[in-house]
């Protein structure tokens, strides 16, 4: 996986490429959003469209990475989902969990 | 992705986790050889790369001395994919529900869900010692006749 | 790396490429119990991949249905790793020689070569169909102690 | 593979990282080579410093790639070799093809 950093009008977004999957960049999207989170960001925007592939380690990733920005009083959204992670998110009732969005100046205005 | 010739193969393979790409790789030429349509074959591929991750990590926790066994078996049926391991076994009936509302922010837990989502029939059986683990998906009318 | 609990293993494997990394991740643990040093241990590593491509590529042509063998396996004396594919065959005899000038600049024909130059033997055996090569590398009084 | 560029003292410096084997990024070091050479770079150094693995196809994508750049009149020299990647030129004699050097200024230097 490999995460680039970009700041749009006070949102930080990450964008995501490759796999986020068992032994595939465990943990980098974590101390990625630390980083984000000790530099004083709160709105954090994770840009999955470059992500071909999650597996249940991936999702449980993602939700790590939630979790972390929740408790340190921040907000983390997704963005550009392929169908294959939608399909696993819908199944595993992520979707009611992450605040997800298509479009990039939508996700960056619905940040209070 | 290259079909296999044949309908069945049996593998023995290392507990390392690029046994976990091979796995996933060959479900996705049979689930394709099966005539499965795209997303369907993605989702097939995945819960196989699922059970082989827990058959390398939880099962035989990357001993490269102990094997983890695929078996793949396409009948006009179905596609039946089999993947044991030699670790010491857990009992399938004590997985916590992923879905449940305090278990919803786990970063673990649902690998074996999603192969029940995603496969017709999930089995577990124990073996002396480690785990089997069955993945059952019928094929339509339609696919079988590919 | 997660040293093999045992000094035997063989594997059945896909044909396809994931197949290659678990050769040379196996073949490292096991070349690390036998105690060879690190460089040797890369290059042994290496050259077991190399083998493990040509059966994958050149024998069984990526098809998922045709197996790759892996067989690994340490004595007091030696590391010997056997790879058997499913293929055609050819001539071992007939490899041109990589270091002669007017190979010096081709774009293959390296693989077997290495495998000369960084194991003690190499040797080819026809199957029916297929090809077996077996690679061994000799541990010094020093290695087998460990 | 990854390959970024840089463009020093008229020299095009290619960055790899990553493996280059069988199956990673074959024919990535060619196409940026030729790209390279169409945008009138003659004078090329591979910078191999974050090159963790090469294999015997990796050292054929060497060798195709030193062609390449031969042929089109220009001069392809090697930079920053781990052992293990010397070794295996030593082995294969291919280090009586190639320019090889420790230092990227001397390299550079060592271009006429
Ligand atoms: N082959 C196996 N051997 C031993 N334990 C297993 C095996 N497969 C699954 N388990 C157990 O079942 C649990 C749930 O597995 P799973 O749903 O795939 O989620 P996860 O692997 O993320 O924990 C695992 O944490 C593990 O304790
Ligand atoms: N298992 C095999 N089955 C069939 N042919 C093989 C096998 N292994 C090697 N060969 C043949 O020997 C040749 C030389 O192999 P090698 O030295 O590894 O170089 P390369 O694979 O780069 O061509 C191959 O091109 C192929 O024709």
């Amino acid at each position: 996986m490999d995460i680039k950093i970009r700041h749009v009008e006070g949102v930080t977004v990450l964008d995501l490429s490759g796999k986020i999957t068992m032994g595939e960049g465990s943990g980098q999207l974590r101390s990625a959003l630390t980083d984000a989170l000790s530099a004083g960001s709160k709105k954090i925007l994770v840009n999955l469209g470059g992500v071909s592939y999650v597996d249940s380690s991936g999702l449980g990733e993602l939700v790590g990475g939630y979790t972390t920005v929740k408790n340190a009083g921040g907000e983390m959204k997704l963005l550009n989902l392929s169908k294959k992670v939608k399909d696993l998110l819908v199944i595993t009732k992520l979707l009611t969990v992450f605040d997800v969005s298509e479009d990039e100046a939508s996700a960056i205005a619905s940040f209070s | 992705m290259t079909e296999p010739t044949t309908d069945h193969v049996t593998l023995h393979l290392a507990s390392v986790l690029p046994s976990v790409e091979a796995v996933e790789q060959t479900a996705e030429s049979f689930a394709q050889k099966a005539g499965f349509d795209e997303d369907d074959i993605g989702h097939i591929a995945l819960v196989c790369r699922e059970a082989a991750v827990n058959a390398v990590v939880h099962g035989n926790k990357y001993d490269p001395g102990k094997e983890v066994t695929a078996d793949f078996d396409l009948t006009d049926d179905a596609l039946s994919v089999r993947i044991g391991d030699q670790g010491s076994g857990f009992n399938p009936n004590e997985i916590p529900d992923p879905l449940a509302e305090e278990n919803l922010l786990r970063t673990h837990g649902r690998g074996v869900f999603l192969m029940r989502a995603i496969m017709d029939e999930v089995h577990f059986r124990q073996l002396t010692p480690g785990t089997e683990i069955t993945l059952k998906k019928h094929r339509t009318t339609r696919e079988a006749d590919k």
